[in-house]
């Protein structure tokens, strides 16, 4: 039986950014084909992995993710014709950043799963949480987000964030 | 959104196995802004519709989440079922807990757990969702078909005989491609240019097609309804309009001893020339290369003897540009060489074939030229070094194809059917002659072909030997053939007077090129790739191009000409309507925050981000901003992504959906 | 016998066998047909058949061979009745040639001197007793059901192959003798060795082959748990019955192959290998048993391998 | 010979040869496609050295003289198991027949095996007594073969079970059957049959 049927300590939040035509594709394929995994993934679907912005990847880590998963089709493959290009790159500058400021990047997981890839999408998931699982959770951008509101998409109104009268003298000075 | 509705479906016992769905839609009810929940046994049937449909109603709901399959499966039928009830579509969104969750976890707990997040996620998500009204584009109703070999012929033939305006381009000077070289075709071996002549003639005569030979495709632009494609005229240096195809200059031409490619470089050409007698048009090319005026500057008979003066050496490559809504391509293939290949090329030749250095080792289109009748020998089977009739003529199939060492992995497919076919052709023309085949596996799959390769071998005589050649050398005026035959298990040897080779079919030269301009992609062979390898074989992944013939893949001529006429009903499809509509997920710029950095112009894949100006009432310049094509959009979102202003933004994935759904989590 | 029913008769040709080495395959054919009441008048003079031999080397004389004893067989009213597997094959598979082939009917005319009797009804035992005298009436005349006998019937080669010249019953899966023994009141095994070869009449030349060949079928019955084999040929019952002992010697116990030596004792359950005597009887024998035909007239005593200890256990005799 | 080079060639590939087969055997040797169904349930396969399927591959090619200086034509059972199941209806017992036939008439080098032994011995006692006397068959076969002691507590036995006769008696029509051997070989002799 699997893992998941075991009590464990730590159940880590694992969220997963994934593309509609490969990787979400393939994890219906896990399900048709009755694959078992962890239950701690939650799936973010996007039209392609160009589209997910690594403010996206941010914001999980300060909303309680203990590990992220980005996948898209596999190169060459993307719905987009390069889509997947463009977030290779992107991601390939922002795990430098992540590193920078300190983040262990084995929280942090980039895969090609294609729609074909049930049994991958299973191992890459599985994977995933059981590191996650023994790294323990993960405080340092929770805390942070307490300390201070540096996102209009914190919550509030963008009203709210435009109180400040310097973004308000700011925004009224734009177009 | 604040009248949310939330249906949570058991799917047969497919969900509730695992998931409490009354916990789920329990759980659902309480969250803010949800007015509706509930589950229900199979929400896809038709009383599950009806009850969304109620409950819209009743319960004046303003979104409607499904908590069911993946959306992959049914978000149409939903959709369908919301927009009946009076909502917009794309306000009911599917929340995936049977393939992501109930089919994937044993633990009743946990799976119900997930489940409620999935709901609680997708419940932002319709909460932030937004009205979408569907695109529509307009439809050029002209088709452009590339490549005149069968496969183009077809297609061109139907579209226009649908009653629509058809561009064929070919790249050489006559259409009629590989299946005019052909001397018969099986299965029922009739003549090829019997068959093949009236219908390049039909394309010539036809009002509806514009026949452009000698022509390439230069660049291609817009999208499917839409593509302005600009088509290179390379210069023929001979007046079309003027030329009456009298064939003069050809038979004056001082220059006469130029191989002829129709032929396979065995029969002779001159520099100004057709390549063949039913060739269409039948207006000459000079071949600068080889035409004495163009090398030296002295000769000009052909100018001299042209009666209407249609030689004009002084003639331009010439460019048009030909609006299209829809495309077929139709390059067709070429046949594999067994020659010695410059060092890095992927694909090595056949060095125990001494790469092809033995005249007498010939391939499969050069066999179909000797036994043509319009052929350099005029139909009779002679071999290339001395003029002789070969006695014993070995076969040998599968050279390039299946093999891996080669580059090639794949089987070409009619290489069994067409070398049955030689061994009878042989047989009839030299009927003391002997034909022995060497094959890994005969591969007749197709009305009527195990039928005519065993005719071929019960019939016509033709030793079939399993096994392969492992060498071939000459000896005296005969090649030695080394093979083996397993089911003996034993070698043979046999001194054969001509060897005829059963080539690799491969994607003609320039295809990956061609696929560049048009967007489309190809594989590790530079095969062009369907969108579908089962139900949309004939449809590239970029919309309104489409595909037909080798270019695919090895075809025969059945094969091809089906392709063909498919990819034109899906053209006369395209065409029925006047209007294009399309998904509404596309990028839209905020225009007052837009700095005109127009990053995302240089990532779009589509090419869909323009450039627009915004001047005040006076008519001054105020700023350039990103105007986002709707017609062109892929929808990816990488615009987005990359926007360092966020002012631009995927409808249906928009940050605040994101950021929505995110802060859910 | 349903009334107004004509007698049933027919002609009859023994062959060379049965009147040597499977002398009781025709003295039980003949007790059981008297049993039954079915005519059975033998043709004078008849010859050879050529058996294997003779179409193994020379066709034109196994044609000619057939086709005279047909034509023999003319002169005597009834159907031709055959018991021997071998001959019924030789007389069928003649008279398919030559319908099929004037060439060869031509060369055969002439080599008898005479027309070839092409359309003369050939029937095997097997046939007349299970569909022409008919299952129903042959359960009504049983007088001593053979109950408890287990018995696997042996089809061999040549009274269903090739399916278009004996046309006795279906060529890869036949029931004709498991139909006929269960109207006798006997059980028929289901085993795997029904149709394969015995050796045929490599008996004179290469006994070996039909050492491996006999022995692979009587260890197949066996193994079905059978008490006896039952056949219709002269030939497979000299192989199986005469050679039995020779097997037995040669492939018996200890198993002497290495097949035998590792896997043989589980095969059989880890007892020691069934060396069992498997007594053969030929299909009239167990007929003419099941009639109340007394056992003395149905040649028992010729046989080798003894099976009146069986027909005894099982209370037959 | 069996693993020997092959050169193919119109003048090795002996095609006469494989037409009197054809004609013997009434059956298609090019329709073979070389399934192995034949050699699949052929009881006598593991004794030859060519099976079924290499015998009709061997005549394909024309190579009837591998197949006749090998003993597997003398090994076929004639048990009709590959023609029955020949998915390409080649009647391959009869080209057995017709193999052996041509393998007599050329005095093959396999003519005096003991099959062929026994099949002459056979078809001599037809013609003598015009049904077999298989006692004298069993003796002269002993006899010729040179193997004095073959089952030779067998023939007691079986004497006494009344299974041999120790003495036959010809038929009264033996004249027909001399007839028969006659008018085949005349036929023979002046072509009139193969």
């Amino acid at each position: 039986m699997h893992a998941e049927t075991k009590q464990h300590d730590f159940e880590p939040k694992i969220v997963a950014f994934v593309c509609t035509w490969c990787t979400y594709a393939g994890a219906d394929l896990a399900g048709t084909s009755r694959m078992q995994y962890p239950s701690n993934v939650r799936v973010l679907k996007f039209p392609c992995t160009g589209r997910i912005d690594p403010v996206f990847i941010l914001r999980a880590f300060q909303k309680g993710a203990d590990g992220v998963l980005v996948s898209g089709c596999h190169p060459g493959d993307c719905h987009y014709m390069a889509g997947n290009f463009h977030a290779r790159r992107r991601f390939a500058a922002f795990r430098a950043l992540l590193s920078f400021v300190g983040v262990d990047l084995n929280r942090l997981q980039f895969s090609w799963v294609s729609a074909a890839e049930g049994g991958k999408w299973v191992d890459v998931v599985t994977e995933l949480t059981e590191r996650v699982r023994t790294m323990g959770p993960m405080p340092e951008f929770k805390e942070l987000e307490h300390e201070e509101q540096w996102s209009t998409f914190a919550g509030a109104s963008a009203d709210k964030v435009l109180n400040s009268p310097e973004l308000k003298e700011a925004y009224d000075s734009i177009g | 959104m604040s009248r949310i509705g939330v249906f949570v479906c058991h799917c047969g016992e497919n969900i509730s196995r695992t998931v409490d769905v009354e916990q789920v839609a329990k759980a659902a009810g309480e969250i803010p802004g949800v007015a509706y929940s509930c589950d229900y046994k199979y929400m896809c049937s038709d009383p599950g519709q009806t009850l969304l449909k109620k409950a819209v109603a009743e319960h004046k709901l303003d979104g409607v989440l499904v908590a069911a399959c993946s959306p992959r499966m049914h978000e149409k039928t939903f959709r369908k079922a919301a927009e009946a009830a009076g909502l917009n579509p794309y306000l009911c969104e599917m929340a995936n807990i049977r393939e992501h969750c109930s089919w994937v976890h044993e633990d009743r707990g946990m799976a119900t757990a997930k489940a409620k997040d999935i709901v609680k996620l997708m419940v932002e998500r319709v909460r932030k969702g937004k009205s979408l009204a569907p695109i529509t584009v307009p439809v050029t109703k002209r088709a452009l078909v590339i490549g005149g070999g069968i496969a183009g012929i077809q297609a061109a033939l139907d579209i226009a005989d649908a009653g629509h305006k058809v561009v064929l381009v070919e790249r050489d000077p006559s259409i009629g491609g590989h299946m005019a070289q052909l001397s018969e075709t099986f299965p029922t071996l009739d003549c090829s240019q019997c068959i093949m002549t009236p219908k390049m003639v039909d394309v010539a005569n036809h009002p509806n097609i514009t026949l452009f030979t000698y022509s390439e495709i230069e660049k291609v632009e817009g999208y499917i309804g839409n593509f302005q494609v600009t088509v290179k005229h390379k210069a023929r240096s001979v007046d079309e309009k003027k030329c009456t195809g009298c064939g003069v200059c050809m038979t004056k031409c001082p220059k006469k001893k130029i191989p002829n490619e129709f032929d396979q470089g065995h029969g002779m050409r001159p520099a100004i020339y057709v390549p063949f007698p039913q060739a269409v048009p039948n207006t000459p090319v000079i071949d600068r290369e080889n035409c004495t005026m163009f090398q030296s500057g002295k000769c000009g008979v052909c100018a001299k003897v042209c009666g209407p003066g249609a030689v004009d050496y002084e003639q331009k490559d010439t460019f048009t540009v030909e609006d299209v809504g829809a495309i077929v391509v139709a390059t067709g293939f070429k046949l594999y060489t067994i020659d010695r290949k410059p060092e890095g090329s992927p694909i090595q030749g056949y060095g125990e074939f001494g790469y092809g250095t033995i005249p007498d080792i010939i391939d499969g289109m050069t066999f179909e030229r000797l036994a043509s009748a319009s052929g350099p020998t005029g139909g009779k089977i002679l071999r290339p070094s001395d003029g002789k009739e070969p006695k014993q003529v070995v076969f040998i199939q599968c050279v390039g194809s299946r093999a891996r060492e080669k580059g090639i992995s794949y089987c070409s497919k009619v290489c069994c059917m067409y070398t049955a076919k030689h061994t009878m052709l042989y047989h009839h023309k030299v009927h003391d002659g002997q034909a022995y085949v060497f094959f890994m596996d005969a591969r007749t799959p197709g009305k009527g072909y195990d039928e005519f390769w065993r005719r071929a071998v019960e019939e016509e005589e033709a030793v079939y030997i399993r096994g392969m050649v492992s060498r071939m050398y000459q000896r005296g005026d005969k090649i030695v053939v080394m093979g083996s035959d397993i089911q003996v298990g034993t070698q043979v040897e046999i001194e054969a007077d001509l060897v005829v080779l059963a080539t690799a079919v491969q994607p003609q030269d320039g295809a990956d090129l061609l696929a560049q301009k048009l967007g489309i992609s190809y594989d590790k062979y530079n095969f062009y790739s369907e969108a579908h390898a089962k139900l949309k074989p004939v449809e590239c992944a970029t919309a309104g191009i489409y595909l037909a013939g080798a270019c695919q893949g090895p075809k025969d001529i059945p094969d091809t000409v089906s392709q063909a006429s498919a990819a034109a009903a899906k053209v006369m499809t395209l065409f029925a309507k006047d209007q294009l509509e399309r998904d509404p997920v596309v990028a839209k710029v905020n225009e007052k925050y837009c700095v005109g950095c127009f990053a995302c112009k240089k990532v779009c894949a589509y090419g869909a981000i323009e450039e627009k100006e915004i001047r005040d009432r006076q008519g001054n310049l105020v700023k350039k901003v990103a105007y986002v094509n709707p017609g062109v959009c892929g929808g990816c979102g990488t615009c987005q992504a990359t926007c360092p202003s966020k002012s631009i933004e995927l409808d249906g994935y928009t940050d605040e959906q994101i950021m929505a759904m995110i802060e859910a989590l | 016998m349903t009334p107004g029913k004509k007698r049933l008769s027919y002609s009859y040709y023994p062959g060379c066998s049965l009147h040597a080495s499977g002398r009781e395959y025709d003295i039980s054919t003949r007790a059981l047909f008297k049993a039954l009441n079915v005519g059975l008048k033998e043709v004078p003079d008849w010859f050879c058949c050529g058996a294997t031999p003779a179409h193994n080397v020379d066709e034109l004389l196994s044609l000619s061979l057939c086709a005279k004893n047909l034509s023999l067989a003319e002169e005597v009213e009834g159907d031709l009745a055959v018991a021997c597997a071998a001959c019924f094959s030789r007389l069928k598979t003649t008279q398919h040639h030559l319908k099929e082939d004037d060439t060869k009917r031509k060369q055969v005319e002439v080599a008898i001197d005479g027309p070839a009797a092409i359309n003369k009804p050939v029937k095997h035992i097997l046939e007349i007793l299970a569909r022409e005298f008919g299952l129903a009436r042959l359960e009504e005349s049983v007088k001593k059901p053979l109950l408890g006998l287990k018995v696997a019937s042996y089809y061999g080669c040549l009274l269903t192959r090739p399916p278009e010249v004996p046309e006795l019953d279906d060529c890869e899966d036949p029931s004709i003798m498991e139909d006929l023994l269960r109207a006798l009141g006997a059980e028929p095994v289901k085993w795997s060795h029904r149709m394969e070869c015995c050796g045929a009449n490599f008996t004179l030349s290469r006994p070996g082959v039909v050492l491996k060949l006999s022995n692979a079928i009587l260890e197949s019955a066996r193994i079905a748990g059978a008490d006896c084999i039952m056949v219709a040929c002269p030939l497979c019952h000299g192989n199986l019955d005469i050679r039995q002992k020779e097997i037995k010697e040669a492939y018996g116990a200890p198993d002497s192959t290495l097949f035998g030596n590792i896997f043989g004792s589980e095969l059989r359950g880890g007892s020691a290998p069934d060396q069992r005597d498997v007594p053969i009887f030929y299909v009239t024998q167990l007929a003419a048993l099941a009639m109340g035909v007394a056992s003395e007239s149905l040649g028992f005593e010729s046989v080798i391998t003894d099976p009146k200890p069986l027909l005894r256990d099982k209370q037959l005799l | 010979m069996k693993n020997k080079l092959m050169h193919l060639s119109n003048e090795t590939m002996n095609v006469g040869f494989v037409k009197k087969v054809e004609a013997l055997s009434g059956s298609s040797v090019r329709r073979c496609f070389q399934c192995g169904k034949c050699s699949a349930g052929c009881p006598m396969s593991a004794f030859m050295e060519h099976p079924p399927n290499r015998v009709v591959r061997l005549l394909q090619l024309g190579q009837g003289q591998r197949i006749l200086a090998g003993r597997s034509i003398w090994y076929c059972a004639s048990c009709e198991t590959c023609t029955t199941r020949c998915p390409n209806k080649v009647d391959l017992a009869a080209i057995m027949d017709a193999l052996r036939k041509l393998s007599w008439d050329a005095d093959g080098p396999s003519k005096e095996s003991y099959v062929q032994l026994a099949n002459r011995l056979f078809i001599e006692n037809i013609r003598t007594y015009g049904r077999q006397y298989e006692l004298r068959l069993g003796a002269a076969f002993n006899m010729k073969s040179g193997q004095f002691l073959k089952d030779l507590m067998l023939g007691p036995k079986l004497i006494s079970k009344g299974k041999l006769k120790m003495f036959h008696s010809k038929n009264k029509n033996i004249a027909d059957i001399e007839g028969i051997f006659k008018r085949i070989e005349e036929m023979r002799k002046k072509g009139e049959a193969l």
